[in-house]
């Protein structure tokens, strides 16, 4: 982890969703997919803590992250920061996803605005030539992922609760189709989900083995240094600090 | 050298006057990008109760104006555990080491203190908070009984916004030094649930002024120790100005590790004369 | 209708949960730009004493990170000049007026609420505030000896950080209804000087959302007033569904008028069903 | 007092000093010249307390504030806010200036930044056919009112402290030459000008009568509106409130 500044390449609006792209050369390097960054917002005091991103596109001079519009004061500073702005970020914290290296067919599953955190593992991945599939879950078609955004090798399958793109319903009544395929699965989603992705597993290959899925615990982080207990939860047999140990978990470990 | 614990047969003699507070390095074994126990004149660790506590569940942390809230609920590995794990990484460490016993049940904080002796050369002094809602004869009787079974120096830390009203008698008690202190607890809503603790950060900063004037009148015979709220060179200087000997951080290091150490580098240009030796 | 004073003979009834809080509006000749006495279901005076102060010289004012400190130093032109000045204004307006009484010598509050008599009419009950380092006996003389003397409505107003450890033994001594409460004190440089006083702003709100939770869960016999930071209407509802039968601001009424006439009216839609009659 | 919102329709740069020029008609028509606004800064809760500013200008329609580089959070978000932002003013605040009905040529005295709140009042005066000559007091030249913004017919006297520009040292060496002219002194400074100003007055006159001189009460306030007690000061023979009875004084009551 390093404390670095990074600039206000670009801005992207996509109705009320802004994505910055941001230079930081130092900090890209060393930032895997699945990764958090914490940025510092606001001048002086307030808000004082630091807001969590998980970029969703990694670079070699830097990196992008991504917001919606929300009722936060932290995030409101920076969709109003102007371009070459720096920005006082601490990352890369904790642990992210690992490509298994036995594995050929990798199934990503996104949930919601999650699902964008998968985006430099799906690029990553295809680019290094595994065979790649992502499904993903938003409430309408205007939250899911453009598949413009995708590299060309990737398979893309869409629920929509609304229906308005892709399957409607939820990435649940996707499993029974790509689960068979896949010799590994990466995930963002969020508990529940990952309780059925555990059975449907177990349903579809007996047991569900160690190494063969990871799954991300997003949360934010106060310090992402192992100092201040904040980030602690029930997780791989104890209570453990998510920003030492995760963000990315092996789904064993966040089911026990 | 400053000496915080100056009518000690020990003493302790701290080479800076920024102390890294309870917790900002976890057992000294969590250090944010940048700094590293060289920053510091002293380290304080995350208070640790005689058996191993899990603490509470998330929610831990809600932000509030110009701060925020932390309950950790006490989460500590246990006594034991600790030093199993740690003792041998502050053999190591240049700086001082100064352990933080939480309360529990009644004896406790003696028993952990009277184990310490086995360590004493590792240990420079032992933290004892001293709760919100104590009066002077609890106050006085946390302290009296871990002086009686350790030669170690003793930190008492005072709540802010009780400070005067308890600082004397934890001196006659047997503390070597006041840390001042503990902010005010405070609470609030995040998602559904509540988060209830001592407010942190820069809102806790006009408590620690008002405890250290109320205590420079006082004329205590002892060292004090300011924490709460410390961001900046000009909090920590008018907190040294204010009969500081020492200050100490632990929001700034977890919420901007370059500036503490920003801070580190430029603090010990100002050690105070008068506690120097 | 909001009764205050369920079990007082006279009652306190506001139409409003909406109260200006001690000073908001002066003695309800001081309100900012669009704000009107109707905006509020009652007017709390700022405090009066038997003898006018001068209060202190400048400098009054510090800011603080998302607050400020304010210390008058119980600036009032004293118990006599206060009614002679203000008595036709509390006549002609629909708003009830709370009238503060300061301390200062023993008796002064006794004096002064015995008064108060000749003009029951005119004023819907006092408010006694509780100095933050009473202890019980003293809490409970303070209203006790006011209560003795008139039959209008107390409100005791707390010490946030302590509400919990005194409110008990203020509804015993007769207090028919809590304001909690005041906001701890803080200190301030600013320029060469010191200013010292409780916090206000929102930075006050997550004491007293702390104390309210603490009272809630003792099921006092008496309403309770929120009051210490409120901002918005999120803010005011949050202290309804803690308990509170009633807002108080008054940092928002100086610092953004506009800010709380909005407030005033959304909150009439929230009156809480088990206080009203 | 109204509270209103004044959009930021320019601003000026002259070094490290910006000067704001806000729309603000309904302010605009109320307010006169040594009266304050106050404005708040800041997006959420920090800074808390609204920024008290002397207008250096006032048209039909807005009005302009100076803005110097200083380490205040406030004024550091106002001097980076966009143009067509829109600030949230309470005002006008207190009692200003009154030009004199029966005097026909004015002494205006300024000091340091505190000169700058004259400017409204100059053009004002002038405007209105009185003879005006202003001085002036600053620590170097760049703090000093350029002429250029003056009307034509005021007559302009400049003191700098470094001699940068004008006479070198202070106002006070100004006086014998300018006072005996004067039927009228206006003035804002500090109390120990006032001081001085109010003996220069009677060694030339015998006595300072009541309506002579007026002077600005210069300070920050909270409510503006009588209520917080804030701004009570030893003035007018007792502890007054500035935003009520002030902040634009006889010299008679802030010398008492
Ligand atoms: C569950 C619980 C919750 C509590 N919560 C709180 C709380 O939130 N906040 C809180 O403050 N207390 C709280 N208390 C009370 C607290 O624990 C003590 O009871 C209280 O501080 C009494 O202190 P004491 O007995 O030392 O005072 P005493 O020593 O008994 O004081 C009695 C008298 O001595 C005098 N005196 C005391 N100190 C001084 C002094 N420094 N200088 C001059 N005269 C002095 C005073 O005149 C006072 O009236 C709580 C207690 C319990 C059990
Ligand atoms: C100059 C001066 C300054 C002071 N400054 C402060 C200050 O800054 N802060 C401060 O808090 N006090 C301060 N005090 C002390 C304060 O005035 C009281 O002395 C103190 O609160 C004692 O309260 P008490 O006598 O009612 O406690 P007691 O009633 O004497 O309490 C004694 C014991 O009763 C028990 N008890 C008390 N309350 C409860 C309860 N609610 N539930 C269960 N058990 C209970 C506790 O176990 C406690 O140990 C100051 C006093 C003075 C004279
Ligand atoms: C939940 C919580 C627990 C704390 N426990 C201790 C403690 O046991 N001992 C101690 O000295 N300080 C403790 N502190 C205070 C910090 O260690 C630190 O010294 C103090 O808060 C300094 O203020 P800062 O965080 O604003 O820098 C605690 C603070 C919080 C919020
Ligand atoms: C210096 C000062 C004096 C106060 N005096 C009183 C008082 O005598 N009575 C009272 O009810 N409240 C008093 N208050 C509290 C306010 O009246 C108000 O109710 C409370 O601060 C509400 O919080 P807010 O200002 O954040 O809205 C005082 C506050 C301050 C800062
Ligand atoms: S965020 Fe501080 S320990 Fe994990
Ligand atoms: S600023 Fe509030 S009374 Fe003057």
């Amino acid at each position: 982890m390093i404390q670095t500044g990074a600039e206000i390449e670009a801005r992207e609006t996509s109705g009320a969703v802004q994505i910055l792209h941001l230079r930081a050369p130092e900090l890209a390097t060393r930032l895997s997919p699945g990764q958090a960054v914490l940025i510092q917002t606001g001048w002086g005091y307030d808000p004082y803590l630091r807001r969590t991103f998980y970029p969703i596109a990694i670079q070699e001079a830097g990196f992008s992250i991504r917001l919606p519009l929300d009722g936060d004061r932290g995030r409101a500073w920076l969709r109003l920061a102007r371009l070459g702005a720096r920005l006082d970020c601490l990352g890369p914290v904790g642990r992210g996803f690992a490509l298994p290296p036995h594995a050929r067919r990798i199934l990503c599953l996104g949930q919601g605005d999650a699902a964008w955190t998968l985006l430099p593992l799906v690029r990553q991945a295809a680019s290094q030539g595994y065979a790649v599939t992502l499904a993903t879950e938003t409430a309408t078609r205007r939250q899911s992922i453009p598949a413009a955004m995708l590299p060309i090798s990737v398979e893309y399958h869409i629920a929509t609760t609304d229906g308005s793109a892709g399957r409607k319903g939820d990435l649940r009544a996707l499993l029974p189709e790509l689960l068979p395929w896949a010799d590994a699965v990466i995930a963002a989603a969020d508990m529940a989900f990952y309780r059925q992705l555990g059975r449907a597993i177990e349903e579809m290959r007996v047991l569900l083995p160690k190494g063969y899925a990871q799954a991300l615990y997003q949360m934010d982080f106060l310090c992402g240094a192992g100092a201040c207990q904040a980030c602690a939860v029930d997780i791989a047999g104890g209570r453990r600090r998510v920003c030492l140990r995760g963000p990315v978990f092996d789904l064993v470990d966040i089911l026990r | 050298m400053i000496n915080l614990a100056p009518h000690n047969k020990l003493g302790l003699f701290i080479a800076s006057p920024l102390i890294a507070g309870s917790g900002a390095a976890g057992y000294g074994d969590a250090w944010p990008p940048g700094l590293t126990p060289e920053d510091f004149g002293l380290l304080i660790t995350s208070p640790i109760s005689a058996s191993p506590h899990k603490g509470r569940p998330q929610p831990r942390l809600a932000e509030i104006p110009a701060g925020f809230l932390l309950e950790t609920g006490g989460h500590n590995p246990g006594f034991r555990r600790v030093l199993a794990s740690h003792v041998k990484t502050w053999r190591r460490l240049e700086t001082p080491v100064v352990v933080s016993l939480a309360g529990g049940e009644p004896g406790d904080r003696a028993w952990m203190a009277a184990h310490l002796e086995d360590i004493e050369d590792v240990i420079a002094g032992i933290e004892l908070p001293i709760p919100e809602t104590v009066n002077l004869s609890e106050a006085s009787a946390i302290i009296a009984t871990v002086r009686r079974v350790t030669p170690l120096p003793i930190l008492a830390r005072l709540p802010l916004t009780r400070a005067a009203y308890l600082a004397r008698t934890c001196v006659v008690a047997g503390a070597d030094a006041l840390i001042v202190g503990a902010p005010p607890p405070a609470a609030w809503r995040t998602g559904g649930d509540w988060v209830e603790a001592p407010i942190s950060g820069p809102v806790a900063f006009p408590f620690t002024l008002r405890a250290l004037r109320q205590l420079q009148e006082m004329n205590l015979d002892a060292p004090i120790v300011a924490a709460g709220g410390v961001q900046s060179l000009d909090d920590a200087l008018l907190c040294l100005d204010l009969g500081a000997s020492a200050v100490q951080i632990r929001s700034l290091v977890w919420r901007d590790p370059a500036a503490a150490h920003r801070l580190a580098m430029n603090i010990r240009h100002f050690l105070p004369e008068k506690d120097s030796d």
